[in-house]
C-alpha cells in the first residue's frame, strides 16, 4: 500500500464522554509526529448524553477543511458506529469495542477493515497492575481509542507522549504515564491483530519536520482572545452564549494578564459597560452570540454617535432566535452591517482563520481607535471550536495605533493652584470638532481643562444636545466620512485576498470561515483541470467596492459561497458593486462546508451551470 | 508603579485610584454649572437636584476633571449638560452600566450615575438589582417624580397604586416598588432619601454619598409640576396633623433617633438587625416622609476584590495597566502564559 | 387682489404654551370652512419652554404637504416672528402682540403687511366683562391668533364656531363661548386695522362644501391606531417613548373599545408579551420607535421561527441612538428588513398617507394571521403627528382574514369523559407540518386534542427542538416560502402605487411619508411643464421586484427621495432589480419634506444632472 | 355572554376564565409525559421537578390542553418539552413577558412559567421585579442551582459570595440574590421555597401555588451534579449538627412553627408584620433549610383591576372581546367612539 498524505478521521461518542479531549489528544499527538490538522467539533446544545463528535484531518502539509469520507472511524461506545459507520469509505477502517458494537448490525461498505479493541481488557489489567478501581480508568478510553489510531495509521507513540506531556501539567502531570500505559496496551493490541501495513490509509512522514514550537494546535476562540490580549484589551464583559463564551472561558483561565472579564447581568449591560469603559481609553470589548448581537444593537449605535471604540466579537451560530445554538452560520453579515436603529458608521470585520482571527482581535482595536467608531467582528462558531496546526503567529510586526488622542495642556500645579488655574482647569474643548477626516481629536475623561461631553442626542462640537438642522448636517456628515478613511487606511490586505492565479476560469468569492475549505479546494479544483481563483472578502463595511468590482468584472465564471440561507455577501457585493452574482453555494444545516462540498459543487456548478447549490453534507 | 497614561508619568497606586482634591474654596457651585441653559419646566424639582450636585461637588472639591456624570434618558437624563465636568448623557435604562464601567476602568474618576425613576426602575431595573451584588464605588442618584416626565407623564414604578395624577387617562393598576427597599435587599452598601427642594440636606446627603467608599442610592423626591399633580411642592411643604400636632411633611431620620449605619459590619447579629430596620423603616406607612440615610454599611469594593482575583491590580490600576511602549508604540504584552497550551 | 386656492400659516412660540391646541383649532376651523388642510408640527425633546411651530397649508383641495414659504405668521409671543419672520414671502403677513415684538428689530421682507394685535387689551376687556381674572384668561391667546389669521384670510367666524363645538365637549362646553368672545373681538380688532382686502392671499372660498361629517381632521397615530381597533386588536403593549407614544396615549383614551392598553417595564417585554398573546389567538401589537425597535430585534426573530402573527408599529424618529427624538427620518428601512440575528421572514410594510396609516392597522393584522410571521410596519413622526384634512375612512370594503387556524374536531364530553376521552384530548399536532405555500395549518393553545409546542430553537413539526439536518432544511425552507406566498397573495395596491401617467420623462421613487410633497409636487411640475410620475413602494419586504424593475426599466430619468442619509430605498431597489437610481434627493435634518423642496429638487436634477440633491429647509 | 373562540358556542364569563377540571383520575401524571427524551445530565434535579409539575397537574386534574407551560432558556428551559400540554420555550430571560400576555390574552389558560436562576433573576430580573407590580395568575418556578447550567456553569446570580463551584476558574466576588426577599419585596402574592429532590413537597408546594390565585413563587433548590459540587443532592441529604442534635438538612417551615399566609388582607398591620417576617424569614442565615410558604397574600389580580378601567371585560375575556362576524368575516367595530373627535 502506498502511504497517504491525507486522511480523515473521526471520533464520537455521547456528549461528555471525552470526545472532545481524545480530538485534542489525537490532534495535538500527529502535531507532535509532524502533521498538520485540522478538525471540526459538532454537539448539540447539551451538556452530557446527546451524541458529539469530532472529525479530523491529518495532512503532511497544512490544510484548514475537512473533506467528508472518513477514513478511520475510531469509537468506544456503541452509538457512534451506527451514526457513522455509513460515511467510512471503501477500505477505510473502524476501530471499536466489540463488546458494545456488533458489525455485522452496521451499515458500512464490506471492504471497511474492522479492528476490535477490548477496552475492558486493557483497562482491567491496567486495574490490576495499579490497584486502582476499573470505573477510575475509564477515562482512558480516549486514549485507547487514540493509540489504537495511531497504531493504525503508523505513526509512533512517541508523539503521543509529547501530547500527553503538554496536555496535563502541574498537578495533573502523573497522569500521563497512566495514559500512557493505556496507549502502549491499546498499541499493542492493535499490533497483535496484524496486517496493520495493509490498510490503505496509512501515513506517509512528513517530509520536514517542522521546528519545536513553533506551531500552535490552536482553535479560533482563544486566537481571538489571544489577539485581543495583544492589542491591550484589559476590560472584556460578557454575558455566557455559546459560542462565544469560548473565548470569555480562555480570557477568564489566564488572570495573570490582569484583563477584567466581567460575567454580567445581560447583553445590554454587557455592551454599554463596554462603552462605558472604552469612553475612558480602556481598550475595551464583548464577545456575543446572535441574540446578544439583537440586544446589543442599541448599545452600538450609542457608541457610534458618540465615537467610542467599542469593539464587539460576534460569533455567529445557527439562528433565527435561539436557532441552532452549538452549530455554526454566517447569517448575521447583513445585521451587523444595519443592526442598531437609525445611520451610524460602524467597521465590520470578518476573519477567515486563525491568523486572522489573531489579527482581528489585535487590530479590531486599532481601527476602533483610530476610527473612533464601534467594531464588530464576525466570527463563527465553526472557526471558534475547529481545531488547527498552525504557525505560530507572527507578533513581530504589530504595531499600538490608539488614534488621535490629546495629551494634557498643563499640569494641576497642586497646592499653589489659584482659582485661575481652577477656571483653566475646567475650561472645555471641542472633542466632536468638525474634522475634514471626519476624525475629531479625542480627549479621554480625567484630561485637566477639556472638559466634554456625550449624549446619545445628536450634539454640537462640545457634545451637548443640538437640534439644529445645521448641525445636524455637519455632524452626521462628518461622522460618516469616517467610513471613507477607513477605506482608506485599513490595508488591503486586511480589506481582501485574492487567492490563487490573477485571471482563472472560475473565480470563488467567501467570506469569514468557508476560507479554509476553498483554499483547500483550489489545489484539488486544480488536479481537476478547473483553475480557480478565490477571493476572500474579510472587511465587510465599508465595503471594499472599487477592487471587488476590479476583480469580479474580469472574472468569468464567478461562484459565492456561504452559509446561510439568502446568500447574504452576494446580496452585498450586488449592493454595493451591481454585479448579480449567477451562481450560489449555500448551506444552511448549521454544519460547516468541507473541501469536498466546495469541490463537488463547483464541478456542478461548471458542467451544468447551476444557479444554486445546497450543500447537506455533515450529520 | 503605574504611568499616568495621559501624561505618562509615575504614579502610585494611591494616586491612580482617587479623585484630586483641591484646596478649599477653588471653585465655587456657581462656576460648577455649564453654559447651556437647562429647559426644564419653571418649578421642576430637577433644578434643586443639580443645584444641590454642584454644592456638593464644590464641598468636596472634587476636582472636575477627574469626576464624571452619567445619566439615563429623560427630563433628568438632561443634567449631565448642566454640569461642568465630564458628562456622559446615556441611553434609556443604561446609565448603571456606563457608571461602573468607567468607574472600574479608571478608578480616579468620582462617578456619579443619575437619571430618573423609570429609567432606573422601570427599564433599568435589571441593572439596578445587579449594581447592588458588586459594591463598584459610585453614587446613584434617582430622580423619583413618579411619572415618566420626558414623555408626558404616564406612570413611573414608584406612582401609588390607584394613583391617577393628571397625565393619566386612568388609575394606575400597578403596584409601586419601593427603591429604598429594592437597593437593600440588592445589596447596596448606602441607601438613602432626599427632597429635592431640601437644599441642604439634599446637597449634604449627596457629599455623604460620594463620600461612601461603595455603591450608594440617594432616592430624591422630586416634584414635576407639569404632570404630577399630587405629590408637588405644595404637598410636601403642607404640614401634617399627627397626634403631636401639626408637624413638617418631612422629617429627618436622625432627628427622629433612627439610625441606619451598621457599626461593626463583622458583627452578623447587627448587620441582620440592622438591615431588617432599614426595609422595615423602608416600607413604614407614614404620612410623613423620613429623609436620611436609612442603611450605610462599610465592606470591601468590587475594585478591592478584583485584586484577589487579578495581582496585577495590586499594582495598577485597570487603565494604567501596561501594554505598549509609547515610544515604539509595541506592543510589550508577552503572550507565552496564554499560548503554552496550545504550543507543539 | 385675486383670491388664492392656496396659502401657507405658521403659528409658534414655547413648548407648552397652546401652539398645538391653537394649530388644530385652526385646522378644524379652516375645515369647518370647507378648506382642505395639512400641517406638519415641530418641536424639541423637551415639555415646556423650547420653541416650537406648526407649519400649515390651507387649500380648497385636498393637500398633503407644505410648502416652505409662509403667507402669514401668527404669533402671540416675542420667540416666533424673530425666528421665523424672514420665512414670510414678499406681500404676506405677520400677527404680532405690540407689546412685545419690534417689528423694526425683526429680519423681514419689506413688502410684509404688519397686522399689531393688543392681545392685553381683548383680555382685560374680557376680564372685566366676566369678571374673571386676566391671568386665567391668557389661554385665549391661542384663539385670538387663530381669529385674526381667519380675518386676514377672509373666513368667516361662523367655522371657528363650529371648531370650538367640536373641540370642547361634555365638561368643557363651557369654554365655547370664552373663546368666541375672544375670537370675536380679535375678529373685529382686525377688521379695525382697516383694508384687509389688499392683502395677497385671502382665500377663495370652496367651490363644492364638503358633506358634514365626511371628512375627518386627523393625524398619521390615530389613523394607524383606529385601524388596530377596527381589525380587532385588543392588545397593545407598550412603553412609552415619542413618538410612538401618541398612538397609545389615544388607544387608552378609548377604553371604551376593551382594548388592553399595557405599559411595560421596557421594550424586551412589549415585544415578548405581544408574542405571548399573538400565539393565543388574540390580535396583539406594540407601538415603539428607533431605540425600542433596536430592543425588540431579538422578540421579532422569536415570532419568526415560531409563526407568530405578532405586529410592530414602528415610528421612525431621527437617528442614530437617542438622536433628534422628536424629528422625523426614514433611516429604519433597511435595519427593519434585516433586525435580528439569523433568517427569518418577515413583512415590512410602510404607509405613506393617514388612509395608508389606517389600513395598514387593519391589514397588517391580516397579513400576520394569513402569513403566519411578524409584521412590522414603517411610519415616521412626519406622518404621526400630521394634521390633514382627509375624507372618512372606507370601512365597508374591510374583510377579516385569520388565516389558517385549526377548528377542535371534537368537544370534551364533560362529566362522563373516559379515560379514552383523556387521551384522545391531549393528542399531539403537527402544528409546524410541512406545507407547499409554506403555511402550516395553526392551532390556538386551549383547542382540545392538539397540543404542540413552541420553542425559538429549531423545531420539528410537533414544535420539538431538533438539530436535524434535514429537518432544518425543510422548516427553514418551508418558513421562507411564507414570502413567495405573500407577493403572490397582497394585493398590488398594497404592494406599491404609480401615480401619475403610465410613461414620464421623470419618474419619481419613495416611499413612507415623502409621499405626499411628491403627490403635491407633481402638479407643479406640470405647470412648469415637466411630466413627471411617481412609484410609491408600500410593501418593503418582501419586495415587489419584479413589478418595480418593470416601472424603473421603462422609465427615463428616475430620481429616489427619501428622509435618511444613505438612500435606504435606493440601496434596496438596487439590491432587489439591480437598477442603480442615478439621482436620489435626501434630507436628515429630521425635519420632513415639503412639496417646494421636491419641486425645486427635481428642476435642480433635470436641468443639472445632479447625483445627489441634499435638502436642508425648515427650522 | 361571550362567545368560544374556536367552537363559536356561547360561554359564561366564568367558563371563559377557568380552566376545566376533569374528573379525579382521568388523567396520571405519567401521561403528561410527552414522548420527548429528556437530556438533562443523569441525576439533575430538572428531573425531579417535572416530575413534581406532572404530579400537580395531575392531582389538581387541569385540562392539559388548556394548560400552557412556558419556558426560558437553559437546561431547565427544555422542560416545557416534556410535559403533555401546550408547551412554550421561550427566550432566554422573557419567560415572565410571554406567559403573562398569555394569560392576560385567555385567562381559561392555566399558565405555569418556568426556567433557570440565571434566565429569572438573571437577565430577566427587570420583568422579575415588575411581574411582582401586577398580581396576574400565573405560577413561575425558578430551577435555582446557582449555575448557568447550559453555557457550561457561570456563576448565576443565587450563587454565594467567594463561592468557587468546579465549574468556575475564580471564586464569586458577586454577591447573591435573594429570590424569596426579592419577589416578596416586588409584590408577588405567593412565595414559597421546594427542593428538587422531596417530590412530596415540591408536587404539594405547586399545587398550591397554581391554585392561588395571584403571581406565585416557587423557589425550587435544583442540584446540578456536573457543575455545582457544593449545593449537591448528597449536601441536601446530609444531617447538620444543631444544638438540639442532628437534624436533617432541610425542614418544613410550618413544622417550625411558621406561617406565612396573611389571614386578613385588609389589615393593614397584620399585613407589614408578616411581610417584614417573610422577608426576615427569607433572609435567615442558618445551615439549615427551611422549605414551604413563606408569604402569601390574597388580593385582586390585575385581571380584576382591568375590568374597572375597562368596562367591556366584565361581559368578555380579553380574547373574547367580539370584534367580526364569524360568517361574513365582516369586522363588527363600531369605530364612532374613536373618530368623534375628528370629524368635520
Ligand atoms: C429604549 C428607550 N425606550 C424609551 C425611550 C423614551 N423615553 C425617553 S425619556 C423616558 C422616560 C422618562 O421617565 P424617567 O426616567 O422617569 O425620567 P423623567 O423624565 O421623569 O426625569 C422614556 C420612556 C427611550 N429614550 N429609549
Ligand atoms: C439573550 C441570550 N443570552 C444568552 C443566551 C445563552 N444562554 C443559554 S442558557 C443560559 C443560562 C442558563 O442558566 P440558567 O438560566 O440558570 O438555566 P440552567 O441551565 O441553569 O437551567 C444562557 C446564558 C441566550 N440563549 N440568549
Ligand atoms: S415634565 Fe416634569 S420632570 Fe420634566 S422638566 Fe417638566 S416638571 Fe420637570
Ligand atoms: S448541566 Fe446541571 S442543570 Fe444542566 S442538565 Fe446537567 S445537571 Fe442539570
Ligand atoms: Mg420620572
Ligand atoms: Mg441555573
Amino acid at each position: 500500500m502506498t502511504l497517504k498524505n491525507d486522511i480523515s478521521w473521526m471520533i464520537g461518542g455521547p456528549q461528555g464522554t471525552g470526545v472532545d479531549s481524545s480530538a485534542t489528544l489525537f490532534a495535538r499527538a500527529m502535531s507532535v509526529a509532524g502533521y498538520w490538522v485540522y478538525g471540526k467539533r459538532e454537539y448539540h446544545s447539551n451538556i452530557k448524553g446527546e451524541h458529539s463528535y469530532f472529525h479530523l484531518r491529518v495532512n503532511t502539509e497544512p490544510v484548514r477543511s475537512i473533506i467528508d469520507p472518513v477514513h478511520l472511524l475510531a469509537t468506544f461506545e456503541d452509538s457512534t458506529a451506527s451514526i457513522h459507520g455509513h460515511e467510512i469509505v471503501a477500505d477505510g477502517a473502524l476501530i471499536y469495542d466489540p463488546k458494545v458494537t456488533k458489525p455485522e448490525h452496521l451499515e458500512i461498505e464490506k471492504s471497511v477493515k474492522l479492528y476490535p479493541i477490548e477496552f475492558d481488557a486493557i483497562i482491567n489489567q491496567m486495574a490490576e497492575e495499579t490497584g486502582q478501581h476499573p470505573a477510575k480508568l475509564a477515562i482512558v478510553k480516549n486514549t485507547i481509542a487514540v493509540a489504537a489510531s495511531m497504531a493504525l495509521l503508523g505513526v509512533s507513540l512517541d508523539a503521543m507522549e509529547g501530547a500527553l506531556k503538554g496536555l496535563f501539567t502541574g498537578r495533573r502531570a502523573k497522569l500521563v504515564d497512566m495514559n500512557m500505559s493505556a496507549a502502549k496496551k491499546a498499541y499493542a493490541a492493535m499490533e497483535a491483530l496484524g496486517n496493520l501495513e495493509s490498510f490503505a490509509y496509512r501515513m506517509a512522514a512528513v517530509t520536514k519536520m517542522p521546528e519545536k514550537n513553533s506551531r500552535l494546535v490552536m482553535n479560533g476562540a482563544a486566537a481571538c482572545g489571544l489577539g485581543k490580549l495583544k492589542a491591550g484589551c484589559r476590560m472584556q464583559t460578557y454575558y455566557s452564549i455559546t459560542p462565544s463564551v469560548d473565548e470569555c472561558i480562555f480570557l477568564e483561565n489566564h488572570p495573570e494578564f490582569g484583563a477584567l472579564v466581567v460575567q454580567l447581568e445581560d447583553e445590554l449591560a454587557a455592551v454599554n459597560m463596554v462603552n462605558g469603559s472604552a469612553l475612558t481609553g480602556m481598550r475595551a470589548s464583548t464577545a456575543t452570540s446572535g441574540p446578544g448581537l439583537s440586544l446589543m444593537s442599541e448599545g452600538i449605535g450609542w457608541a457610534g454617535i458618540n465615537e467610542v471604540p467599542s469593539v464587539v466579537f460576534n460569533y455567529q451560530r445557527g439562528g433565527p432566535s435561539t436557532g441552532l445554538p452549538t452549530r455554526s452560520e454566517q447569517a448575521e453579515l447583513l445585521f451587523a452591517i444595519h443592526a442598531g436603529h437609525g445611520e451610524f458608521p460602524r467597521i465590520v470585520m470578518a476573519p477567515g482563520d486563525q491568523h486572522e482571527c489573531f489579527e482581528d482581535g489585535f487590530y479590531s482595536f486599532n481601527y476602533a481607535e483610530r476610527y473612533q467608531t464601534p467594531v464588530i467582528v464576525l466570527v463563527d462558531k465553526a472557526l471558534a471550536n475547529c481545531t488547527q496546526t498552525i504557525d505560530r503567529f507572527d507578533e513581530e510586526s504589530l504595531v499600538i495605533d490608539r488614534g488621535d488622542i490629546v495629551k494634557p495642556d498643563f499640569e494641576w500645579p497642586g497646592e499653589n493652584a489659584t482659582p485661575e488655574d481652577a477656571l483653566k482647569a475646567i475650561a472645555k474643548f471641542k472633542r466632536f470638532a468638525e474634522a475634514e477626516s471626519g476624525i475629531s481629536p479625542r480627549v479621554l475623561p480625567g484630561t485637566i481643562g477639556k472638559l466634554f461631553w456625550m449624549t446619545g442626542d445628536e450634539h454640537d462640537e462640545y457634545g451637548h444636545i443640538s437640534e439644529e438642522p445645521e448641525n445636524r448636517i455637519m455632524m452626521h456628515e462628518k461622522r460618516f466620512r469616517k467610513l471613507d478613511a477607513a477605506l482608506k487606511g485599513i490595508p488591503q490586505d486586511h480589506q481582501y485576498k485574492l487567492i490563487g492565479p490573477e485571471t482563472a476560469d472560475v473565480t470563488l468569492v467567501a467570506w469569514g470561515s468557508t476560507k479554509g475549505a476553498i483554499e483547500d479546494a483550489l489545489k484539488v479544483l486544480e488536479a481537476k483541470g478547473i483553475k480557480a481563483n478565490f477571493l476572500h472578502i474579510r472587511l465587510m463595511h465599508p465595503f471594499p467596492t472599487e477592487a471587488v468590482t476590479k476583480i469580479l468584472s474580469r472574472a468569468k465564471t464567478i461562484i459565492n459561497i456561504e452559509s446561510n440561507f439568502t446568500a447574504q455577501l452576494a446580496q452585498l457585493i450586488k449592493l454595493r458593486t451591481g454585479i448579480d452574482i449567477p451562481h450560489v453555494v449555500l448551506k444552511y444545516t448549521g454544519r460547516p462546508v468541507s473541501e469536498t462540498e466546495v469541490v463537488d459543487a463547483v464541478l456542478e456548478v461548471t458542467q451544468k451551470k447551476t444557479g444554486k447549490v445546497v450543500l447537506t453534507c455533515g450529520h | 508603579m503605574a504611568t499616568n497614561v495621559l501624561t505618562e508619568k509615575p504614579m502610585s497606586l494611591e494616586e491612580a485610584s482617587t479623585t484630586l482634591k483641591m484646596a478649599p474654596g477653588l471653585l465655587k457651585s456657581s462656576q460648577l454649572k455649564s453654559d447651556v441653559h437647562p429647559d426644564w419646566c419653571p418649578g421642576c424639582g430637577d433644578f434643586g437636584i443639580v443645584n444641590a450636585v454642584q454644592q456638593a461637588m464644590a464641598g468636596l472639591q472634587i476636582a472636575p476633571w477627574e469626576t464624571m456624570f452619567f445619566t439615563g434618558v429623560g427630563c433628568s437624563g438632561k443634567s449631565s449638560h448642566y454640569i461642568n465636568s465630564y458628562g456622559c448623557h446615556t441611553l434609556h435604562g443604561r446609565v448603571l452600566p456606563y457608571a461602573l464601567g468607567a468607574k472600574l476602568s479608571n478608578p480616579k474618576l468620582t462617578v456619579v450615575a443619575a437619571g430618573g425613576d423609570g429609567d432606573g426602575l422601570g427599564i433599568g431595573m435589571c441593572h439596578f438589582v445587579h449594581a447592588g451584588r458588586r459594591n463598584i464605588d459610585i453614587t446613584y442618584v434617582i430622580y423619583n417624580n413618579e411619572v415618566y416626565g420626558l414623555t408626558k407623564g404616564q406612570a413611573s414604578p414608584t406612582l401609588a397604586f390607584k394613583s391617577q395624577p393628571k397625565s393619566l387617562p386612568l388609575p394606575n393598576i400597578n403596584k409601586p416598588v419601593n427603591p429604598l427597599a429594592m437597593a437593600i435587599a440588592s445589596g447596596y452598601t448606602f441607601v438613602a432619601r432626599s427632597y429635592a427642594y431640601d437644599a441642604k440636606h439634599l446637597a449634604a446627603t449627596l457629599q455623604a454619598a460620594i463620600a461612601h467608599k461603595g455603591m450608594a442610592l440617594v432616592d430624591v423626591l422630586q416634584p414635576c409640576p407639569t404632570y404630577n399633580d399630587i405629590h408637588t411642592k405644595e404637598f410636601y411643604s403642607t404640614p401634617v396633623q399627627t397626634s403631636s400636632g401639626e408637624l413638617p411633611r418631612t422629617y429627618k431620620l436622625d432627628e427622629a433617633g433612627y439610625d441606619g449605619r451598621v457599626q461593626n459590619p463583622f458583627d452578623e447579629a447587627e448587620v441582620e438587625s440592622k438591615r431588617l430596620k432599614a426595609i422595615e423603616r423602608a416600607y413604614l406607612k407614614e404620612e410623613r416622609v423620613g429623609l436620611g440615610v436609612y442603611w450605610q454599611i462599610e465592606m470591601a469594593t468590587y475594585g478591592d476584590l478584583l485584586k484577589d482575583n487579578l495581582p496585577l491590580l495590586q499594582e495598577y490600576t485597570p487603565i494604567n495597566l501596561p501594554y505598549y511602549d509609547p515610544k515604539t508604540m509595541k506592543p510589550t504584552t508577552d503572550l507565552t502564559p496564554g499560548l503554552e497550551e496550545f504550543l507543539i
